[in-house]
């Protein structure tokens, strides 16, 4: 942690980078997004377990780039990115949104992290992207603090189980769905959240024409949430903030996981693997499957 | 906005299931229809003038018609729109015929479809906005791709009209396979003679620039305004001294190390070699992979032969980049490898018949080089094993071609007709020798065509025998062809002492490999896609480019002369303005929304989806968005469906028509 | 293909326990010399050959299916047939029941059973292919340099193109590729996938004697001095039946035919007896180099 | 009594839309009609310029204006009029599709083929097969539900003009 500090510091005091995002700690069992520009300030920064939130996020933020614009062109900006976090930039250069060589990749060695603030982090309450975690570092950091840790083994029960609903009849998967997006209040945290929902009018505000139906009806809301779903397809690196953000509870990571899973059986693709990949939308391969096809 | 339905009864052919007065009464019920009738021919002249009065006297805005479907006279109502004031892009037709009373019994259903079909329209129309066709200009010169009998017809058209033309060949000399053959058939004439004219005249002809050894790398643009990179192969001769003496191919060391491909692998060349002394243009080639001075820098024997110092051994190839208005593809094709099936290829070979295996097993080019006077036997007809004689000459047709086990399912048209001309050649040529012809059908249509295979067979007595043959093997110095006899029933062997296998026409290995270099479609066998069978056979889907010879399909000498003119007068017919009118569906981008994910450019097919910077008062660039080139795009909308902003609207197919549509079900 | 150490299933088939079972003989000496572990299915039955194929199709897909079922139930991936009549049959099968679903159904309600129809199938030529320069080659003690082998595939093995994954049905290389393994030399000959008559050994005997002396007299003249063979009936029809033509052509020359299981035998340095190759009726003579290589040994 | 034959005496027809591209099954389409092929009275065909301009919201836009079943339709692989636009377009399907079917929508209501300009049977075919799919599984009441269904609860009487309203604004609005 001393570490980070230190190494933050001596960046932006020898004016590498424009800023520092990080995290900071508040209370005991939590902690909060933090964007630094004084060298000092950087003794706020802190490494731990409680580190949830997706600080990359931010990089695409209007007013951060800003911070990294001046007369004389772009400055670096450094982030602390959790090696999964890391996955959604190397996302959002495959899609133009970031450059590497504006960026400082400050990572650690992450033995996971707690499902939400305020508990203790054990194997009961490990978060779910964090089970069968095989990323506990990356290659594209510059820098990672913190030594190697094994992630303790899951204990906990997880509420919904992907499998288990995969074996329900059709019809039944749709009710279940459906009661779950009822609950939808459209209050959008889920695309706040996502790093790679970067659009600077999402499709749901589009109203000439009228793409999604945004009034409070069933309708409109299984609309919103399979089209969210089906943007993220194949692009989606599973961090799953869009369901710690959610105020409803919906398992939105449900259906990420599934077609994460339906892009690597289909055509071997993993989003966030590497920026020399093509992206799945926006390539092809003459071999693709035909099957569905009359 | 005020809107106008015409119902067509198409005669009978649309009111026999469609009841059209109801469809007319009904469609006047939606919001914004103004006007609306039935007519018995919508498309004749009064028909015309119906909705032209009707646009007069209703002040209307836009316009509806159900009757055919818009491939057939979309054209003529955008047309009458134009003529009464309307812009042609408030036109929609809704498809009563082809789409409804054709296909339906039921009266009561098929008027029913009639009515939303025509409502959908309707709702189309309303959100359709008015659009002018785009100008392009365009640059008068024409690239072809292959110098073969094809390319050089097309070249000489193009530049004896007045515009400059740009010949690719990838050999070190013009005149494709044509300059192999011996005779032609159905006249037996020469086949050098009469090409070898037209060579010279492309290599002397002020506006045809001929680049040999090159090959197309890239092609970037649209109709009117393409741009070609050309690699210039290094030849290793400099072009601008060589006097084409040929000293240095006479005293090169090199003598049988490389096969002469121009032979067909029958005869050997030097390591420096012109492939056939009546070569265009007349210029050596150095062959690196064989010549002693790439191997161990020793030799330099032509160095000393050429009194011009035209040899370079540091020679580079180097890129050229041609600005062309039209693109006319004439690649032409090569035969069907029939020997063992070769590794990892689509196509199963004919392992049973000993091609490769066997040296007097030969294809159809090999026999024309046999019986060339040119050829490595200056037209004597001998065996490749022994230079001897041949007495019996066993001819399969059908080697590949029909086949679907072996891979090819199509005719390829040219060989019942060679065969039966080298059938004819060898009877002529030795005259107490037997040639026996094996064949499926006989497929001579064309002018003198069948009278010559008649020939063949009765004045020249070819001994043609229906049937297949299962194998080929070698006996005591003879080739035993084991065949049926399919019209006496009987199996037959011939003890042969030569065998000609007619091997079907494919595509060159890299035909994909350049369609999609220039952006056009193939078939499954790697032929360049038509972009209408009979109505635009020499026009490839991609406007601008055209196609020639036996690139497309196989075709004989006069099919692919007559194709070459066809594609050059379509050159022509583009340059006769100074730019393009074209169909203004093209996508936009809006830029104030564009999040600059360029998923767009990752999709578009043509490369029309530009980068452009928004800079912010500083100069400095704080965001990249997308610009599609109006020129370059085609129209597909791949990248409206794919922009996840929804920032990119398809004119003419905008998604607020398409939602009014969807609505209108 | 094959590999030391891996298991697979064996289906010997009815030719494998009688008329051929010095086929069986070498094939298990040389497999367990070799490492490579022939695991016999339990309770196999009739592949559905000829008899059973040529009367009752719905009966000679179950048959066939039952034994692939078998080798699925008891774990085995992989099923070795190496009689050509077995192969074919339980190819033939397995893509019927890929490419027609209502013929899977139907064997499957013949068998009472569901079938995954994932059993790979090989044939000896298959199984020794590909591995056979590493494992033959190494394991060779004996060079088989001065046998003049001609190859004789028939057609059950390369036939038909689409079912079967070979170099070339016409022209095919693999068999020779393991002969060349042994030491010995192969003569190019034309007769190769020529038909030998197979079951009409029994019925039409008179055509079977014309069509496999053919095959003998192109191998003989092509300089050969042994015919290798990886069928049953093949061997049958070319070995057997040469007495008959003895009888009728009083200048036929013999020539031994081996099985390729029994070449590869004798250069991993096996006995002729323990290969089973002295119950053939043409006798089989090691040409004298090769005796003296045993001697020195 | 199956299901279709249920749904049938019903007097209960199916609604489908089909996207089909300009070049390849419009005319495929053109065909079936110029051959005089028949086929139920069920599908209405929209025309884009290529099955890859086809957004997966149109789909969903169909189900939501009542379709009980949607065809998307374009050329053949390697014959597409625009060289790619098919390509995207695939892996596009592959993965709504996919989406879809988890997500509880019954496979047959949602169906892609390729038919090019030549084959005429093969749309006829094809309109007749998707047709009868649905005619079997029947309305597509998971949606039909939903689209009269409020999250918030209203009473009945305002309920059902709030209905009316969402209708007539949509059919304006699209």
């Amino acid at each position: 942690m001393d570490e980070l500090r230190r190494f933050a510091r001596e960046l932006l005091l020898k004016k590498e980078v424009a800023a520092v995002i990080g995290y900071e700690q508040v209370g005991e069992a939590r902690t909060r997004p933090v964007v630094i520009t004084d060298p000092d300030e950087c003794r706020r920064l802190v490494l731990n377990e409680y580190c949830l939130n997706n600080l990359v996020v931010y990089l695409n933020r209007a007013r951060i780039k800003a911070l990294a614009r001046s007369k004389e062109g772009i400055r670096k900006l450094a982030v602390v990115a959790k090696p999964c976090d890391i996955r959604s930039i190397v996302a959002l250069i495959q899609e133009n949104q970031i450059r590497r060589e504006n960026l400082m990749i400050l990572s650690m060695n992450c033995h996971g992290v707690v499902r939400d603030f305020g508990c203790e982090f054990n194997g009961d309450n490990l978060a779910a992207k964090c089970i069968s975690c095989n990323t506990q570092s990356s290659t594209y950091a510059d820098k990672s603090f913190g030594e190697v840790r094994e992630i303790p083994k899951f204990t906990g029960k997880l509420e919904y189980d992907l499998s288990e609903i995969e074996q329900l009849p059709p019809s039944k998967r749709m009710e279940f769905f459906r009661e779950q997006f009822d609950k939808c209040i459209k209050c959008y945290a889920c695309r706040a959240v996502c790093p790679l929902c970067y659009c600077q009018r999402c499709i749901t505000d589009k109203t000439i024409p009228r793409w999604i139906e945004s009034s409070s009806h069933s309708r409109g809301n299984f609309a919103w949430n399979i089209v969210r779903a089906l943007h993220l397809s194949g692009r989606c690196t599973g961090c799953g903030e869009c369901e710690r953000a959610c105020p409803m509870d919906i398992p939105l990571s449900l259906l990420n996981r599934k077609m994460a899973m339906k892009s690597k059986e289909l055509f071997g693709y993993e989003s966030g693997k590497s920026t020399d990949n093509p992206t799945l939308v926006g390539s092809y391969d003459q071999k693709d499957s035909d099957e569905l096809f009359m | 906005m005020k809107i106008g339905v015409f119902i067509c009864h198409c005669g009978e052919n649309i009111s026999r299931t469609v009841d059209c007065p109801r469809v007319a009464e009904t469609c006047e019920k939606i919001p914004g229809v103004e006007f609306s009738i039935d007519y018995k021919y919508m498309c004749s002249d009064p028909g015309q003038k119906l909705i032209k009065d009707a646009v007069e006297i209703h002040k209307l805005d836009a316009i509806v018609v159900g009757s055919c479907s818009p491939n057939m006279h979309e054209r003529t109502f955008r047309s009458a729109a134009v003529a009464a004031g309307i812009n042609p892009f408030l036109v929609e037709i809704a498809n009563l015929r082809e789409h409804c009373s054709w296909v339906h019994e039921d009266v009561e259903s098929a008027t029913q479809k009639a009515i939303e079909l025509v409502r959908m329209a309707v709702e189309k129309v309303k959100r359709d906005k008015p659009l002018s066709k785009i100008k392009v200009p365009v640059t008068k010169r024409v690239l072809v791709i292959g110098g073969g009998i094809a390319g050089i017809q097309a070249a000489l058209d193009v530049a004896n009209a007045g515009y400059d033309v740009v010949l690719v060949e990838k050999e070190p000399s013009i005149g494709g396979h044509m300059s192999q053959l011996s005779e032609t058939f159905p006249t037996l004439d020469c086949s050098q003679c009469i090409l070898t004219p037209r060579m010279v005249e492309v290599n002397q002809h002020p506006r045809i620039k001929l680049l040999t050894y090159s090959e197309v790398e890239k092609i970037e643009g649209f109709i009117g305004n393409f741009k070609a990179t050309i690699r210039k192969k290094a030849r290793h001769i400099n072009e601008d001294i060589c006097s084409g003496c040929g000293q240095c191919v006479s005293k090169c060391p090199i003598k049988k190390k490389a096969f002469s491909s121009f032979e067909e692998g029958l005869a050997y060349r030097p390591a420096v070699y012109i492939p056939f002394p009546q070569a265009v243009p007349n210029i050596p080639v150095i062959d690196e992979s064989v010549c002693t001075y790439y191997r161990n820098g020793k030799c330099g024997m032509c160095v000393k032969a050429c009194d011009r110092q035209a040899i370079d051994f540091d020679q580079k190839d180097t890129m050229m980049v041609a600005d062309v208005g039209a693109v006319i593809v004439a690649t032409g094709y090569k035969l069907y490898s029939i020997g063992k099936q070769p590794l990892g290829s689509k196509y199963k070979g004919y392992g049973e018949y000993g091609y490769g295996k066997y040296k007097d097993v030969i294809d159809g080019l090999q026999f024309e080089r046999i019986a060339s006077a040119s050829g490595p036997t200056s037209g004597e007809i001998k065996r490749p094993s022994d230079g001897k004689e041949p007495k019996k000459i066993v001819f399969i047709q059908c080697v590949g071609s029909r086949d679907p086990a072996k891979g090819i399912s199509y005719c390829s048209k040219i060989c019942c007709m060679y065969t039966a001309k080298q059938a004819m050649l060898f009877r002529h040529k030795v005259h107490d020798g037997e040639a026996y012809v094996f064949y499926m059908d006989i497929r001579a249509g064309g002018k003198m065509y069948e009278e010559f295979v008649r020939r063949a067979i009765e004045e020249d007595h070819v001994n043609y025998i229906r049937g297949r043959v299962s194998r080929i093997y070698e006996e005591n110095g003879k080739y035993i062809v084991k065949g049926e006899d399919t019209i006496a029933g009987v199996p037959v062997n011939i003890d042969a002492d030569m065998v000609v296998l007619a091997s079907a026409m494919i595509p060159h290995d890299n035909a994909p490999g350049l369609a999609q270099k220039v952006g056009i479609p193939y078939d499954k066998y790697g032929f360049y896609n038509e972009s209408h069978p009979k109505l635009k056979p020499v026009e490839s889907t991609t406007a601008g480019v055209f196609l020639a010879g036996a690139c497309n399909a196989p075709r004989d000498i006069p099919e692919s002369v007559a194709m070459a003119s066809a594609a050059a007068s379509k050159a022509i017919i583009l340059f006769s303005s100074d730019s393009l009118e074209r169909e203004p569906v093209v996508a936009r981008v809006n830029e104030d929304l564009c999040a600059g994910c360029f998923y767009c450019r990752k999709v578009c097919p043509f490369g029309a989806v530009e980068v452009r910077d928004i800079k912010d008062m500083n100069g400095v660039v704080y965001k990249e968005v997308a610009y599609i080139n109006q020129g370059v795009c085609q129209g597909c909308g791949t990248c409206t469906a794919t922009c996840l902003s929804k920032s990119i609207e398809l004119a003419g197919f905008n998604n607020e028509e398409i939602f009014a549509e969807i609505a209108a079900l | 293909m094959a590999d030391a150490g891996l298991t697979y299933g064996y289906f010997p088939g009815c030719s494998q326990k009688g008329s051929a079972r010095e086929y069986e003989m070498s094939l298990l000496k040389v497999a367990g010399k070799l490492g490579i572990d022939l695991k016999e299915i339990d309770d196999w039955s009739c592949c559905g050959a000829t008899s059973a194929h040529a009367t009752n199709h719905r009966l000679a897909n179950a048959l066939a299916m039952r034994n692939m079922l078998l080798a699925e139930q008891q774990g085995l991936e992989t099923l070795v047939a190496p009689c050509a009549a077995c192969f074919n049959r339980l190819i033939t099968t397995k893509a019927e029941c890929r490419n027609h679903p209502e013929s899977k159904k139907d064997v499957e309600e013949l068998l009472s059973a569901s079938v995954s129809n994932t059993t790979s199938i090989l044939n000896v030529i298959d199984l020794f292919d590909k591995a056979s320069n590493g494992l033959i080659g190494s394991g060779r003690v004996r060079d088989m340099k001065g046998l003049k082998a001609a190859c004789y595939y028939g057609c059950l093995l390369v036939r038909p193109p689409e079912l079967i994954d070979t170099d070339d049905s016409e022209q095919p290389d693999s068999m020779e590729r393991i002969v060349k393994a042994t030491g010995a030399d192969v003569v190019e000959w034309n007769y190769r996938t020529e038909c030998c008559g197979a079951a009409h050994s029994i019925s039409r005997r008179d055509i079977v004697v014309d069509l496999s002396k053919r095959i003998i007299d192109d191998a003989l003249m092509h300089g050969a001095n042994v015919i290798i063979v990886a069928c049953p009936m093949c061997h049958t029809n070319l070995d057997m039946r040469q007495r008959v033509m003895r009888r009728m052509y009083p200048s036929h020359k013999e020539i031994p035919v081996l099985y390729l299981t029994e070449l590869i035998g004798l250069s991993l340095g096996f006995t002729e007896s323990e290969l089973g190759i002295d119950l053939h009726y043409i006798r089989f003579n090691m040409p004298n180099e090769i005796m003296n290589q045993t001697a020195q040994a | 009594m199956d299901n279709k034959e249920k749904h049938i005496e019903n007097g209960w027809e199916p609604k489908i839309v089909a996207f089909v591209c300009n070049w390849c099954t419009y005319a495929g389409a053109d065909l079936a009609g110029t051959s005089r092929l028949k086929y139920p009275a069920n599908m209405k065909i929209i025309r884009v310029m290529c099955s890859g301009a086809v957004d997966p919201v149109f789909i969903l836009k169909a189900f939501e204006r009542g379709a009980d079943g949607v065809l998307v339709s374009g050329c053949h692989p390697n014959d597409c009029h625009y060289n790619a636009g098919n390509f995207h377009a695939r892996r596009r399907w592959d993965l709504f599709h996919a989406l879809l079917d988890f997500a509880g929508i019954e496979k047959e209501r949602l169906q892609f083929s390729w038919i090019s300009a030549s084959e005429g049977k093969k749309f006829a075919d094809v309109v007749t097969k998707i047709t009868n799919d649905i005619k079997m599984i029947g309305p597509f009441k998971g949606y039909q539900e939903m689209n009269r269904q409020f999250t918030t609860e209203f009473p009945e009487q305002e309920k059902e003009k709030l209905v009316q309203q969402c209708t007539e604004a949509e059919a304006v609005n699209g």
